[in-house]
């Protein structure tokens, strides 16, 4: 069967290309949708993980979905989150480009 | 082992009487008319004064696992608890008057207040990386939405969004961190992983790697350099009371979180432990330097302490590189200090609000004068920083004493070293606000801002000697709320006690980090 | 009764300023003259403490009298607060004494924010006391701070800016690059406590005691190399502290912005912790590094001696001239003790005590002139002798003990150090006795050029010394004269100091 | 005997006493000063009377193996600095010690006795003086130090006194400080005395290094049992020798002494007769041991004095200001003792000191009483005085003796002393030194002959015709001075079954009885003599005129008269090196330590916080760049660890 570190190298890939997504992008929305991607790379890792090392770990071997689960409620809830702060910020400046957002500097 | 799924669950009885008083608080709130909202404030306070009083109540001298190990309740749990309510007590007594004039929706508020103390005492108490990782996001979620309070203020909301973003990319840092160390150990307890790192043979570098994500997640946390660069933006972004929580709350969490994790982690892990040691050492040495050098070229107060908070960092972190080698004695040290660090930390921040309540100015150059305007402000400031500073009678000098010893007996004389000039440099910056409200006079700071900021404060060129006529007296100040002046007053008590007599605090704290006190 | 006095005495003389201090603050701010009367009130007390604590100095007995330990931070630091006196701490707690008193009562003239001004002093004084009388060194260094600390606020906010034509001196500046480099004297300091604390506890009982840390020294348990790498932080962190050359600049423009009676503890007793500080705790603790780095201790003395007396010919502002031969005279203790010969020693200890004196007279005295005539330029300053003879009177007396008339008690003192140097150093003592020349050159000229001479109708609307003024000046005028010619009593208790502060030689 | 020491205190006591209680006190407390040194006068009596009784089984004394002169010791205690144990080695305990051999007993007779001349001379002098009491308190103060120098027994004490003696020359010589004159005499003279006395500390503090003692007779025990190094002998001699030059105005350091004319005129008799400038002399004499150690040492003293004799004895001649003349011919005549100290002459040169003392403040209070008499504060210039002796004749008479006596004009006490001088330096010196004190023998002659025909004899000044005579406390004391002028040389010769000769008395090593050279004797009168007939031809009768001869040294002369540019040599020195120099090392110490040692760094430090916060964009990418770089360089860090 494919090897775990396949799977380890895929989820590596995809963090990767999201955290160059999270430094390329301007657009405050974008940016976050990367970050998510990021944390796809994680579910990824765990996934693959709990399979490769079954019978290991205290719930048998679902500690890795159990996490990834836990992951995705909680980035759904940091998008939620982000986007409504950002929403905010297009109210006040009409903008959500993170070039323009820099008052604060120094 | 499933059993303990459902026994003892009593022990959590202020997490769950804590969870159940935010939602009351913000059911109350839907019924409150606006002008009375300060009631919330005094239910939030009620609650946790409650929780601390059943914290109180436990036995600190033992132990007891919850979920299978997820969590324990233990010496080192109460304590932090019992603190982070403490901080939480003087957090909403800086929030009542700022909040009456500067906030709307102040129920959410201290609704999330209490969210993201809940969230920090799970976080003392976690033993497992999930736990820890969701404890830690309930804190910053409620952070994330507290520092972008100020709906209309363009900073606040700018500060927001820049914490949030770092936030949820660390975190997601974070977690990849983990995924590697459980896909590496197929465990993510931390005891379990102190025994598999102890095990001889060399470790995959999935694991290596993820412990490194995950002390980079803890940096942005501590806002350790180089993951710090959010922090001053934050600060100075978000609202008084709220800047104050980041400084002081979120830290000792963070701190609380990384002190359990190299305690049952990685200490016992001692044959791989001394690289570690270094990169530690390394990390707090340019965190102190960075955050004090900066410190010395702000303007604004709030950013001020914000990079004078890093620097207090870098030396706690001091104190975490050498548990390795007297682990009671670095430990103890790092805790004394984070306490005398938010005592002080509220003092100071206690008193800006008071005089930001009163003229809506954070700059530094604003102060101009106003130990005239607000003598007793202005006085609990100045020991406030003179207290940071490190200089004697006031807590700040007997932690800093007592935290550099541990690092120096760590064999760490160097870093010990480094700490105790960058406490010099810092020395220079609260001089110059010290300046501002001692020596300076409005008339004057107006049209010198300029020089003040651009050249070294000799440059300035304008003499009043002591003989001639003292310039026009300032009106006064409307006095400070009476909660603002208590805070300040018992801080300032706190802060010599502790400056002249710790060894009460420092026997509590014993029986706090006896209980992660590592076996290996 | 004593005996019991003898118990507490030490402790007294350290919570008397602070209590004092602490009660100041709360009197009532728009009454400036109580705060003054009840300054004088405290010192008055801390002063009859200091000498009768002087007087109960048994010098036959020698070694560390009125011992009392408290214990303050347990296992592993292992800190006390362990009280007790020695031959040399003994005549610097009188000096204290006096200066304190003298400094609160010529302070009369404050009248800006009187109280806040009083707190400071007073916590000032209680740092000094603290650090002549602890046997430990955790709170030698808290005493030690706490004597710093104050003077950012005394000098910023008392004190005042000079516009020298060439270059101004802004109190801003004087009070921040004081605080600022006598600061970084102190994280030497800190560092070196470190290492020693960290030697102690690699040798299994890890203290910050300086006599449980110089027996450990005794046993061997500092490496030789410990050392020689922490002897300099002492003696550059102390001796910053002291006016060592070339960290002396602090000291002169310190004294140009301060205000009168903050410019007497300083000179009179805050330099004087720096020079403790080498012997106490440098030359206790680390004495295979001081024998190694004396030398070099002395060459910076000399040239402090020299340099200073140098520049201060070609001052022109009054505390100018004093404060660098502030910096000349400190000279004289670092070189008595760097010779780590008996007599220099206690010469350099003698000399603490004289210059404490001869220059907080200086300094009220200039400080009366400066009230008055509002300028300090001893050119423009004229014929003062006219207007103000007791004045003139005493700065001249304190003038000549300063370039070592016998009679005056600077003689003895310098002298006693130029005999321990001729025996140790013998080329560099000709230095020393070369620059006390030089000072007789400018203190001369400038009592030729501002007090005698013609009287300046621009000075006519000037008034003699006040009551206060003439009763501290004539009081440290008899101490100058009686220890110049009866030094006995000093002696005979600074020598068992010296005695056993050479023993571990 | 042992009261001895109450001589000096009176005098101490009645300086604080006057100085606190002269406005209640009658004549703003002079009598006090002038009961002290009388009792001083009276104590030196019994005190003699006391010593002449005593002899070598006096409990205190013994004969001094060195002087073999009869020498009596009392201390007591002062103080201990270090404490001798098994740890501190070597410590110094020091007396308060009196000394008393003929030495101290003479001398201070001439202190006292002169004081008290002076003392009650002022108070006619001094009357009106708006400080009348400050002047009596440091007159007793100098007094009592002058005594305690010559009392003392070891060279601290010795020291101390000596510096008093420094400061109280200073005060009195500056006492009308309003002036510029007085005020710069004063700076100077402490300042030079001080340059001198820098070698004179060096030079007991070597000795003590050697020796482990302050005390004198251990040191001359050790100089004179070879236990010191010729080296060191030589060397502390030498540093000795400084501080003595220094007080008694030897060349290069007798610059201070003209102008310290500026002061009172009663007190340029006190220093130029019995106190101040005779210090260094007595050092000298005292110190002998350990010159006579070392024959270097004592060419150099004979050099110097000769040197200073000559040059001061022909600066004298060319001065117009009487006070001044007086004052080179001080200088020339203590160079002349010094002279006879490097001849072996000791007895002669203290003999010297002696009669020069009473011929001198004789000469000044004559001066004195001259300007009191034209009614002249400062200057009194000789060239518009004259024929003062119709309007003074008492003072004419009076300062005539003096000048006479100082002349060298037999059976005058100057004859005397003068010629043991010469006789000592004719055994024990190269022919050079004798030829050279004869011209200084006759130049000191003529310039004595000059001043008293000058003022008292020939034609009237314009400035002497209201001139008046004293008043009797003033002539008193002149002539009481007078006749010690004339009489004290006969003490020089053995008075069967009375007194046999001052030499037999005060001696050093052996007793000397009185020697009369013909050849030298008659050579000096001749001299003498022949001085002062030219005087009177060319001064008096002016039969004969220096016109010519002026013309034709003008160049010399001008040298002269600038009195050898000495003063400006050492103007330049301070104005353009010293001044200088310093002025460099306080900008330097501003500019380069200050603002670039001390603030540099600072500056250094805030730079580095201005350039870092750069790096905080504002750019929230930026952040999450450093973040994403972090991690790399942690991995890296770590995989370079583990590796």
């Amino acid at each position: 069967m494919v090897p775990l570190l396949y799977f380890q190298l895929l989820g590596a890939a995809l963090f990767g290309i999201g955290l160059y997504g999270a430094l390329a992008r301007r657009s405050a929305v974008l940016i976050i949708l990367s970050i998510e991607l990021m944390l796809n790379a994680v579910n990824i890792n765990l996934i693959a993980a709990a399979s490769y090392l079954n019978g290991i770990g205290r719930f048998a071997a679902f500690d890795g979905q159990i996490i990834a689960i836990f992951v995705i409620t909680v980035a759904a809830a940091e998008v939620g989150l982000a986007f409504a702060i950002i929403l905010r910020m297009y109210r006040n400046r009409g903008t959500i480009n993170v070039d323009e957002i820099n008052i604060l500097k120094w | 082992m499933e059993t303990g799924l459902t026994t003892n669950l009593h022990l959590l009885t202020p997490e769950f009487a804590l969870t159940a008083l935010a939602f009351l608080v913000f059911t109350v709130d839907l019924f409150l008319p606006e002008r009375s909202k300060e009631w919330l404030a005094g239910l939030a306070a009620a609650s946790l004064l409650a929780v601390i009083a059943v914290a109180l109540l436990m036995r600190p001298d033992q132990s007891a696992e919850l979920y299978g190990g997820l969590m324990v309740v233990d010496g080192f749990g109460l304590f932090f608890k019992i603190f982070f309510c403490a901080i939480g007590l003087g957090i909403i007594a800086l929030s009542v008057e700022y909040g009456r004039d500067r906030l709307q929706h102040r129920g959410e508020f201290y609704g999330l207040l209490l969210f993201s103390i809940l969230g920090m005492n799970l976080l003392a108490m976690s033993r497992e990386l999930l736990t820890a990782y969701i404890s830690l996001e309930l804190l910053s979620f409620s952070l994330y939405v507290l520092v972008a309070y100020g709906l209309r203020e363009a900073r606040s909301n700018e500060a927001g969004i820049k914490y949030i973003i770092i936030g949820v990319l660390s975190s997601a840092i974070m977690l990849y961190g983990l995924s590697n160390i459980y896909a590496a150990l197929g465990t993510t307890y931390f005891t379990e992983i102190a025994a598999d790192l102890a095990a001889p043979g060399d470790a995959s570098p999935v694991l290596w790697v993820g412990i490194a994500l995950l002390v980079v997640g803890l940096g942005f946390k501590l806002s350790a350099v180089p993951f710090h660069m959010w922090a001053p933006d934050a600060y100075e972004g978000a609202p008084l009371p709220v800047t104050a929580y980041l400084a002081i709350g979120s830290k000792a969490a963070a701190f609380a979180l990384t002190l359990r994790l190299f305690a049952e982690a990685i200490v016992p892990a001692a044959a791989r432990w001394d690289e570690w040691q270094l990169v530690i050492a390394v990390l707090a040495a340019i965190t102190m330097l960075a955050g004090n050098l900066v410190a010395l070229a702000q303007r604004n107060l709030k950013r001020l302490m914000a990079y004078s908070s890093i620097g207090h960092v870098g030396y706690a972190l001091a104190g975490i590189a050498v548990l390795g080698s007297d682990f009671a004695l670095a430990a103890k040290g790092v805790i004394f200090y984070l306490v005398v660090y938010a005592v002080t930390n509220l003092v100071v921040f206690a008193g800006i609000t008071a005089y930001y309540n009163r003229e809506g100015k954070d700059n530094i150059a604003d102060l101009a004068g106003m130990a005239d305007r607000q003598p007793f402000v202005a006085a609990a400031i100045a020991i406030g920083l003179f207290s940071l500073a490190g200089l004697p009678i006031f807590a700040g000098f007997t932690a800093k004493f007592y935290l550099f010893a541990a690092v120096a007996d760590g064999g760490m004389l160097w870093l010990a070293g480094v700490a105790i000039f960058t406490s010099l440099v810092s020395l220079y910056y609260y001089l110059q606000v010290m300046r501002q409200m001692y020596i300076e006079r409005p008339a004057h700071a107006e049209h010198n801002v300029a020089a003040h900021q651009e050249h070294a404060e000799h440059d300035n060129i304008h003499q009043h000697a002591a003989h001639d006529e003292p310039d026009p007296p300032i009106p006064p100040l409307q006095r400070p709320s009476i909660l603002l002046t208590a805070t300040m007053g018992i801080g300032l008590l706190v802060v010599v006690w502790l400056g002249i007599y710790p060894a009460p605090l420092l026997t509590l704290i014993e029986t706090a980090s006896a209980a992660i006190l590592p076996l290996g | 009764m004593m005996a019991n006095f003898d118990q507490v005495s030490l402790l007294l003389l350290v919570l008397v300023p602070l209590a004092g201090a602490v009660l100041t603050m709360f009197l009532p701010k728009d009454r400036p003259r109580d705060a003054w009367q009840f300054a004088i009130f405290v010192a008055a007390i801390s002063f009859v403490i200091s000498v009768v604590v002087f007087l109960r100095y048994d010098y036959a007995a020698a070694g560390v009298q009125f011992q009392r330990e408290y214990a303050w931070i347990g296992h592993p630091l292992n800190i006390s607060l362990h009280l007790g006196l020695n031959g040399i701490g003994a005549p610097l707690v009188l000096l204290n004494g006096i200066v304190l008193l003298g400094a609160v009562l010529i302070s009369q003239t404050i009248t800006r924010r009187t109280r806040d001004f009083f707190v400071l002093l007073l916590a000032l004084g209680a740092g000094v006391y603290g650090v002549f009388i602890v046997r430990d060194l955790f709170f030698l260094f808290f005493f030690y701070e706490l004597a710093v600390l104050p003077m950012y606020l005394l000098i910023g906010v008392w004190g005042s800016s000079t516009d020298f034509g060439t270059f101004l001196r802004t109190k801003e500046y004087g009070a921040m690059k004081l605080m600022l480099v006598l600061v970084a004297g102190s994280v030497l300091i800190w560092i070196g406590i470190l290492a020693l604390y960290v030697a102690s506890s690699q040798a299994g009982e890890p203290t910050f005691n300086i006599d449980k840390l110089a027996q450990l020294q005794q046993n061997g348990a500092v490496s030789r190399i410990t050392e020689l790498w922490v002897f300099p932080l002492f003696a550059v962190g102390f001796g910053i502290l002291a006016g060592l050359w070339p960290f002396h600049t602090w000291s002169p423009d310190g004294h140009v912005a301060a205000p009168t009676g903050v410019s007497m503890l300083h000179a009179g007793v805050l330099m004087k912790l720096g020079a403790f500080g080498i012997i106490q705790v440098g030359m206790l603790l680390t004495p295979q590094g001081a024998e190694v780095w004396m030398p070099v201790l002395i060459g910076l003395g000399t040239v402090n001696v020299i340099y200073g007396a140098i520049s201060a010919l070609s001052q022109n502002d009054l505390k100018y001239v004093i404060g660098y031969s502030s910096v000349s005279h400190m000279g004289y203790v670092l070189m008595g003790i760097a010779t780590l010969h008996p007599v220099g020693l206690a010469g350099a200890v003698l000399q603490m005590f004289s210059h404490g004196i001869m220059t907080a007279l200086m300094f009220a005295m200039v400080g009366a002139i400066y009230e008055r005539a509002h300028i300090r330029d001893s050119f423009i300053l004229n014929g003062l002798i006219k207007r103000m003879g007791t004045t003139t009177f005493f700065f001249a007396i304190a003038g000549l003990a300063s370039l070592g008339l016998p009679g005056l008690s600077g003689f003895i003192a310098e002298f006693m150090v130029f005999t321990g140097a001729f025996r140790t150093y013998l080329p560099l003592a000709v230095l020393g006795v070369i620059g006390a020349a030089i000072t007789a050159v400018y203190i001369l000229r400038l009592l030729a050029r501002s007090f005698f001479g013609e009287a300046d109708p621009q000075w006519e609307h000037l008034t003699d010394a006040s009551p206060v003024e003439k009763g501290v000046g004539g009081a440290f005028v008899v101490i100058l004269i009686a220890v110049g010619v009866w030094p006995a009593p000093l002696l005979n208790v600074i020598n068992t100091g010296v005695a056993s502060a050479l023993s571990v030689f | 005997m042992p009261l001895a020491f109450l001589i000096p205190v009176f005098s101490f006591a009645a300086c604080p006493l006057i100085i606190l209680f002269q406005r209640w006190l009658p004549l703003r407390g002079a009598p006090l000063a002038i009961l002290a040194i009388a009792g001083g006068f009276v104590v030196w009596i019994l005190a003699t009377v006391g010593f002449l009784a005593a002899s070598a089984d006096h409990p205190a004394c013994d004969v001094s193996p060195i002087t073999h002169a009869l020498t009596c010791h009392f201390t007591t205690t002062w103080f201990d600095a270090g404490v001798p144990s098994e740890i501190i080695t070597d410590s110094i305990h020091l007396n308060w010690g009196m000394l008393i051999d003929p030495l101290t007993i003479v001398l201070l007779g001439l202190i006292t006795f002169v004081a008290l001349g002076v003392q009650l001379y002022s108070l006619e002098y001094m009357k009106g003086d708006p400080r009348f009491g400050w002047y009596y308190a440091w007159q007793a103060l100098f007094v009592a130090a002058m005594l305690t120098l010559a009392l003392a027994d070891n060279f601290l004490l010795l020291y101390i006194a000596w510096e008093l003696v420094g400061l109280c020359s200073y005060l009195l010589i500056g006492f009308w400080f309003e002036n510029p004159g007085p005020r710069e005499a004063a700076k100077k003279a402490f300042v030079v005395t001080r340059i001198g006395d820098v070698g004179l500390l060096v030079g007991i503090l070597l000795l003590w290094v050697n020796v482990g003692s302050f005390s004198m007779t251990e040191a001359f025990a050790a100089a004179a049992s070879g236990q010191l190094s010729d080296g060191v002998i030589t060397a502390s001699a030498i540093l000795l020798l400084l501080g003595a030059m220094g007080k008694s105005a030897q060349f290069p350091f007798h610059v201070w002494l003209p102008d310290a004319m500026e002061g009172p005129t009663p007190v340029s008799a006190l220093i130029h007769a019995a106190t101040m400038v005779i210090a260094g002399v007595y050092l000298v004499a005292r110190a002998y041991p350990i010159f006579a150690a070392s024959p270097e040492a004592l060419m150099v003293v004979a050099s110097i004095g000769l040197v200073t004799a000559l040059g001061a004895a022909t600066i004298a001649l060319v001065s117009t200001d009487l006070k001044r003349i007086l004052a080179y011919s001080t200088v020339s005549h203590l160079g002349l003792m010094m002279l006879s100290l490097g001849a072996l002459g000791w007895t002669a040169a203290v003999f010297h000191l002696m009669a020069h003392g009473f011929a001198k403040a004789l000469l000044f209070l004559g001066a004195g009483s001259v300007m009191h008499g034209v009614g002249a504060h400062g200057d009194v210039d000789i060239r518009r005085v004259g024929g003062l002796r119709r309007a003074m004749p008492l003072t004419a008479a009076a300062f005539s003796i003096g000048a006479l006596s100082l002349g060298g004009i037999p059976i005058l006490s100057g004859f005397w002393s003068k010629d043991e001088i010469l006789l000592a330096v004719s055994h024990n010196l190269p022919v050079i030194f004798i030829v050279l004190t004869m011209l200084t023998v006759f130049l000191s002659a003529l310039y004595m002959a000059r001043a008293m025909f000058v003022v008292f004899f020939g034609t009237q000044g314009e400035d002497s015709h209201h001139a008046h005579e004293s008043p009797i406390l003033m002539t008193g004391v002149l002539s009481i001075l007078a006749v010690l002028a004339i009489g004290f040389g006969w003490i020089a010769f053995n008075w069967p079954g009375a007194f046999d000769g001052f030499g037999t008395f005060v001696f050093y090593d052996h007793a000397e009885g009185f020697h009369f050279n013909v050849v030298l004797g008659v050579l000096s009168i001749l001299l003498a003599v022949g001085a002062f007939a030219l005087a009177w031809l060319v001064y008096v009768r002016r039969t004969l005129s220096i016109q010519s001869w002026r013309a034709r040294f003008a160049p010399v002369l001008r040298v002269v008269e600038n009195r050898y540019y000495v003063d400006e040599t050492y103007q330049w020195v301070i104005d353009r090196v010293v001044l200088t120099v310093s002025a460099a090392l306080a900008f330097f110490d501003r500019a380069v330590v200050n603002d670039v040692g001390i603030n540099g760094p600072a500056d250094v430090v805030r730079k580095a916080g201005i350039a870092l916060r750069l790096h905080v964009t504002g750019h929230v990418y930026t952040y999450a760049l450093v973040v994403a770089l972090g991690v790399i360089a942690l991995a890296i860090f770590w995989w370079l660890r583990s590796v």
